[in-house]
């Protein structure tokens, strides 16, 4: 069975030209090894793209909705051709670059930003065989990454010489750092109860009978309060409402991106949803049993998976699992925008510092108390 | 020079153009990292010479002239401009046009307070609850339309009594709005007011002590979230307020201290509920007659002076006119309760955070149309 | 000590409340979630104006005396009218109404004592050029007038011109 | 094209990236340049790390440096003054001094290197050192790993009081 994405995409490519006649063999390894890596990445891109857009339009969507309004409906069905038009609108916009700012940091501050969004998407599982990298450091690469988002942000902060956009930088580093702290006790409980940080090995120990083997239920109650800090702490990451301080609307304008406009304004709103995406993921594959349903444990009820269906159909209803789990926990997401007021900024410490750090240390001393006693 | 540059202390410009200044108001904050040291409003970016108008068209013709001052009330407007022109001109108003007068002004008040409700969330960062405190006046500007025709500038009163009678379908239409709004006042309480971050960005911030608010001459919802129970309609009762009967509501420091954000939000939730009984017993006692006294196109007035108070949704409205004999007025002088609650910014939003200026500024509730007239 | 206790108390208190009202909350937005928009989609659905709204005008010149009373009242002046000739001789040569600043105060018809000035219910008043704010309406049609520029909008429900009210509301209130 | 040729590549691509950054920090006039620059030099040295297989060495360097030494320089620098801070120019002597301490410390690096790593591959099998540290770090090393977390957490004990206000 192919390990990764990457041996897929080979498998792939290499039927493709056994099609037309090709030896793959004959291929130069170096040749194969960055066609799927460019294959992957593109992959990866495209999801990232998708996932932006369908949140983009849902967000208004559930936003109208929630607010008794329509949201948009006019363009397409049920308003989904809103996206193409937003990005079509948005593509020809003026690319404007403030006289004062600093030009180059400006232009390299939102692809910091996206790469800082994009790195985690490496080691996302899918399923149990497509996942790009199978990183035996997994979740600790995954968040490792938000360093460079925070720099890229005070980056945009301080490159678009405005002084809200500076407060806005300011405040997220302020933010992401200190919720790293409870964001890293969250995963550690996790990793207590499963002695691994490989995503894929964590998602795999989580199988068994029906939901009650995913670490929300197995490690309950430390791993439930656990996902919980961790959503908690990922929310303020992903800079979403009621941690929206960086980009306070009625308070500092639009934040690190007031100065930001067109395809840079894009990139910025690409690595928002991405990295909503990525806490959503990670949340459901640490706490929520990852690509196992609950219904193919419900048929198979003697404790192991049976996946009848072939490696494909396996891949394919895992990566519906995936997929549904993180996407509703990114709906919760929109569904506490539209419900919450924003935290006030010495708030948003006082709730890392003195609720979730707390709170985190609690989930993992009980963990390893669980760890040693079982 | 030299020593501003070793300070970490910038000057910010909140304003004209900023999402939460209620309109064009300039706010030059001096701010060490996120706390605000002073803050100095700059108000005249929406002077519209006002008062100066007054002077230059009769008194009748003034009238649609005070729908713009503070353009979210502008019933209560109406009602003081033409209670100010009726005791210069000793006109006599029918009984029923000073009720529904009063109806128009609550009904305008409940409008007004909804709309605060919802930006002042919105200033919290909870944008759903001003779709919500929009859908409701929504309906009270619905029920406008019918009352009036006009659904923000309303002009409904004139001098000697109101424009249009109250028909028996719009009277419907307003019992129908009053239990809905009932069942809806609960829901604002559930999604924003006992929110415990909003609670925790509200209470504790800005603490106008009572003294401090009588000192700087506040009124309104304002003065009366401090804890002081000053309410025109019941100070100096006019029109048909001594007949209805209502609760000056005053903050209690629920949440927090007495006279916080908070208490000044929490006095005009609960002053909607109290409009909503004043409503109620106007359409229920509601006197017959006619709505409109019998006024000449061209009032000749007497070299005199008058100065009427009204309890306007923001605070006192007072409307001080001088005539010299003529049609028009020789000065007219408007105490805008916006531009005497705006003056306590600077002393309350001192050594606060950046969010807690503008909650500050969202609990003011100031109306630039009134400030700079 | 016991104030420790009590900040301990608090603490808890407060997560309490901020887990219960949290909740809550959400509760409101989930029920909205699932109910009806009140809001209209506004080309499809045209708002319902009541009867009497202030809206742009309508006048019947027949019944017009020319005492230009609409003209002395309006707070903002934006009515004019020429007339030409005198006694009864006399001839409206012009009625214009600027609305670029008309205040919709409805002061104007409220004077008129031949009630041939009135406000219609027609709220769509958007027009591309300042120079169309101002409507003729001694020259032709005002509704077509506003056809003219505003050929998009053509569905509009063109509104006959309804019968004038019996007499302004001024005099109505003599007879108690 | 052999894997080693790749790495060579990619040996040479970080190697430029971090001299050219590491130029850029020292001789930069704008201190927040210097240290957008610094960027550059922690990514590159991650990067360094990985080629090498030390995969958690890597993304500690990022998590450590670039996610909070360089943010709190940043904070520093940001927070403690409003404009750039203009950077002295050196003199013809600094420059000297400069010089003669880059040559000790490559001439010590090079022995080091020869003494001890001679003739070992200079780039090992790719696998994860995690399991590997993990043991060493509680097993063999567990003392002198105790030690060093008691004394950051003493350092931080003590920050903690330091910046304490005095009214409490």
């Amino acid at each position: 069975m192919p390990g990764t994405l990457t041996d897929i995409i080979n498998y792939v490519i290499q039927t493709a030209l056994g099609v037309v006649g090709l030896d793959y063999a004959r291929v130069p390894e170096m040749l194969r090894i960055g066609a799927a890596m460019l294959i992957a990445c593109g992959a990866m891109l495209g999801y990232v793209a998708v996932v932006a857009l369908f949140f983009g339009w849902a967000e208004r969507r559930v936003a109208g909705r929630i607010q008794a309004r329509q949201g948009p409906n006019i363009v397409g069905p049920f308003g989904l051709l809103q996206l193409i038009a937003d990005a079509i609108k948005i593509l020809v916009k003026e690319d404007i670059i403030p006289q004062t700012a600093h030009r180059f940091l400006f232009r390299l501050a939102p692809i910091l930003v996206f790469m800082g969004a994009f790195a985690p998407f490496v080691v996302l599982p899918f399923s149990e065989t497509l996942v790009v990298s199978n990183l035996s450091l997994g979740v600790y690469y995954a968040l490792s990454f938000a360093a460079l988002e925070v720099v890229g942000v005070i980056m945009a902060g301080w490159a678009s010489n405005n002084k809200w956009s500076l407060y806005g930088g300011m405040r997220l580093a302020a933010q992401m750092m200190s919720y790293e702290i409870p964001m890293g006790l969250a995963v550690l409980t996790v990793a207590v109860l499963s002695g691994h940080l490989n995503l894929r090995t964590i998602v795999l120990d989580q199988q068994g009978y029906w939901i009650f083997s995913w670490n929300v239920f197995r490690g309950f109650p430390w791993a439930f309060l656990a996902m919980f800090v961790f959503y908690l702490a990922g929310l303020a990451g992903s800079k979403r409402t009621p941690f929206d301080l960086p980009e306070a609307e009625s308070e500092i304008v639009a934040g690190y991106h007031t100065e930001y406009s067109g395809m840079r304004f894009v990139i910025f709103y690409l690595s928002e949803y991405a990295t909503m995406y990525v806490v959503s993921a990670l949340t459901a594959v640490l706490f929520l049993g990852g690509w196992h349903g609950p219904i193919p444990h419900v048929l198979a009820w003697d404790g192991q998976v049976h996946w009848e269906a072939g490696p494909v159909l396996s891949a394919l209803i895992g990566m519906v699992n995936m997929i549904g789990k993180s996407f509703f926990l990114m709906f919760v997401m929109l569904w506490f925008r539209w419900t919450y007021p924003r935290v006030r900024v010495d708030q948003i410490v006082y709730l890392c510092m003195k609720v979730l750090v707390p709170l985190g240390i609690i989930c993992l001393m009980g963990a390893s108390a669980w760890a040693l006693v079982w | 020079m030299v020593q501003s540059l070793k300070t970490d202390e910038i000057l910010v410009n909140m304003g004209p153009q900023h999402p939460s200044t209620h309109g064009v108001l300039r706010c030059l904050l001096k701010t060490d990292g996120e706390w605000v040291r002073e803050v100095w409003p700059y108000i005249g970016y929406l002077h519209r010479c006002k008062e100066k108008i007054a002077e230059k068209v009769s008194y009748i013709q003034f009238m649609p002239y005070t729908d713009r001052l503070d353009y979210l009330a502008s019933a209560n407007n109406n009602l003081g401009w033409a209670m100010a022109v009726e005791r210069l001109t000793s006109i006599e108003v029918p009984e029923r046009a000073v009720w529904l007068r009063v109806l128009a002004a609550e009904l305008n008040r409940i409008a007004s307070h909804l709309l605060s409700y919802g930006t002042f969330g919105m200033e919290a960062g909870a944008f759903t609850p001003f779709f919500y405190g929009f859908r409701e006046r929504e309906t009270i500007v619905s029920i406008f339309d019918q009352l009036c025709g006009a659904r923000l500038t309303y002009h409904y009163a004139r001098i000697g009594g109101v424009m249009r009678d109250l028909s028996p379908e719009t009277a419907k239409a307003i019992r129908r709005f009053l239990d809905e709004m009932d069942r809806r006042w609960v829901e604002y309480n559930t999604l924003l007011s006992d929110n415990e971050i909003f609670v925790r960005r509200t209470a504790n911030v800005g603490v106008i002590p009572a003294d401090l608010a009588i000192a700087y001459g506040l009124t309104g919802p304002v003065l009366r979230g401090s804890g002081v129970a000053h309410d025109i309609r019941k100070a100096a009762p006019y029109a048909c307020y001594p007949k209805l009967d209502f609760k000056v509501c005053v903050g209690e420091g629920l949440k927090g201290t007495v006279g916080d954000c908070w208490d000044r939000y929490w006095v005009r939730m609960l002053e909607i509920r109290e409009s909503v009984k004043i409503c109620r017993q106007i359409l229920d006692g509601l006197p017959e007659g006619p709505y409109q006294a019998k006024v000449p196109r061209i009032l000749k007035v007497l070299a005199n002076e008058a100065y009427v108070r009204t309890e306007a949704p923001r605070g006192e409205l007072g409307f001080y006119i001088i005539s010299d004999g003529t049609d028009k007025p020789w000065r007219c002088r408007i105490r805008a309760p916006s531009f005497c609650n705006l003056s306590i910014l600077n002393r309350i939003a001192r050594n606060c955070l950046v969010a807690d200026v503008i909650m500050i500024l969202g609990s003011i509730d100031v109306v630039m149309g009134e400030v700079d007239r | 000590m016991s104030n420790q206790v009590s900040a301990f108390i608090g603490y808890w208190k407060t997560a309490w409340r901020a887990v219960v009202s949290s909740t809550l909350g959400l509760g409101v937005t989930l029920k909205h979630l699932f109910s009806r928009p009140v809001t209209v989609e506004y080309p499809k659905a045209l708002p319902e104006v009541p009867e009497g709204w202030r809206g742009w005008h309508a006048y019947e010149s027949d019944r017009c005396t020319m005492c230009r009373l609409c003209e002395q009242v309006c707070p903002v002046q934006c009515i004019r009218l020429e007339v030409e000739g005198k006694g009864r001789e006399r001839k409206l040569v012009r009625y214009e109404i600027n609305y670029g600043l008309c205040l919709f105060c409805n002061l104007c018809a409220e004077v008129c004592p031949t009630a041939c000035l009135w406000m219609t219910a027609d709220w769509d008043l958007a027009c591309y050029r300042r120079t169309d704010c101002t409507i003729r309406f001694h020259e032709t049609d005002p509704n077509e007038q506003r056809q003219r520029l505003w050929p998009g909008m053509k569905e509009l429900p063109a509104r006959a011109p309804k019968k004038p009210r019996e007499a302004a509301p001024a005099e109505k209130a003599q007879t108690p | 094209m052999s894997p080693e040729i790749v790495q060579a590549v990619i040996f040479y691509f970080l190697a430029a990236m971090l001299v050219v950054s590491c130029a850029i920090v020292v001789f930069s006039h704008s201190i927040v340049n210097a240290c957008f620059a610094l960027l550059f030099t922690l990514l590159a040295v991650a990067g360094f790390y990985a080629l090498l297989g030390a995969d958690f060495l890597a993304v500690t360097q990022v998590v450590v440096y670039v996610g909070g030494i360089l943010v709190l320089l940043l904070f520093g620098i940001l927070l403690t003054s409003p404009l750039p801070i203009v950077l002295g120019v050196a003199t013809r002597r600094t420059y000297y001094l400069a010089v003669a301490a880059g040559a000790a410390v490559f001439a010590m690096l090079m022995i080091i290197v020869r003494a001890f790593w001679a003739g070992q591959p200079a780039v090992p099998e790719q696998q994860s050192t995690l399991e590997a540290l993990g043991m060493l770090l509680l097993g063999k090393y567990l003392f002198p790993f105790e030690f060093a977390s008691l004394t950051l957490l003493a350092a931080l004990i003590g920050a903690a009081y330091l910046v304490r206000r005095n009214d409490r």
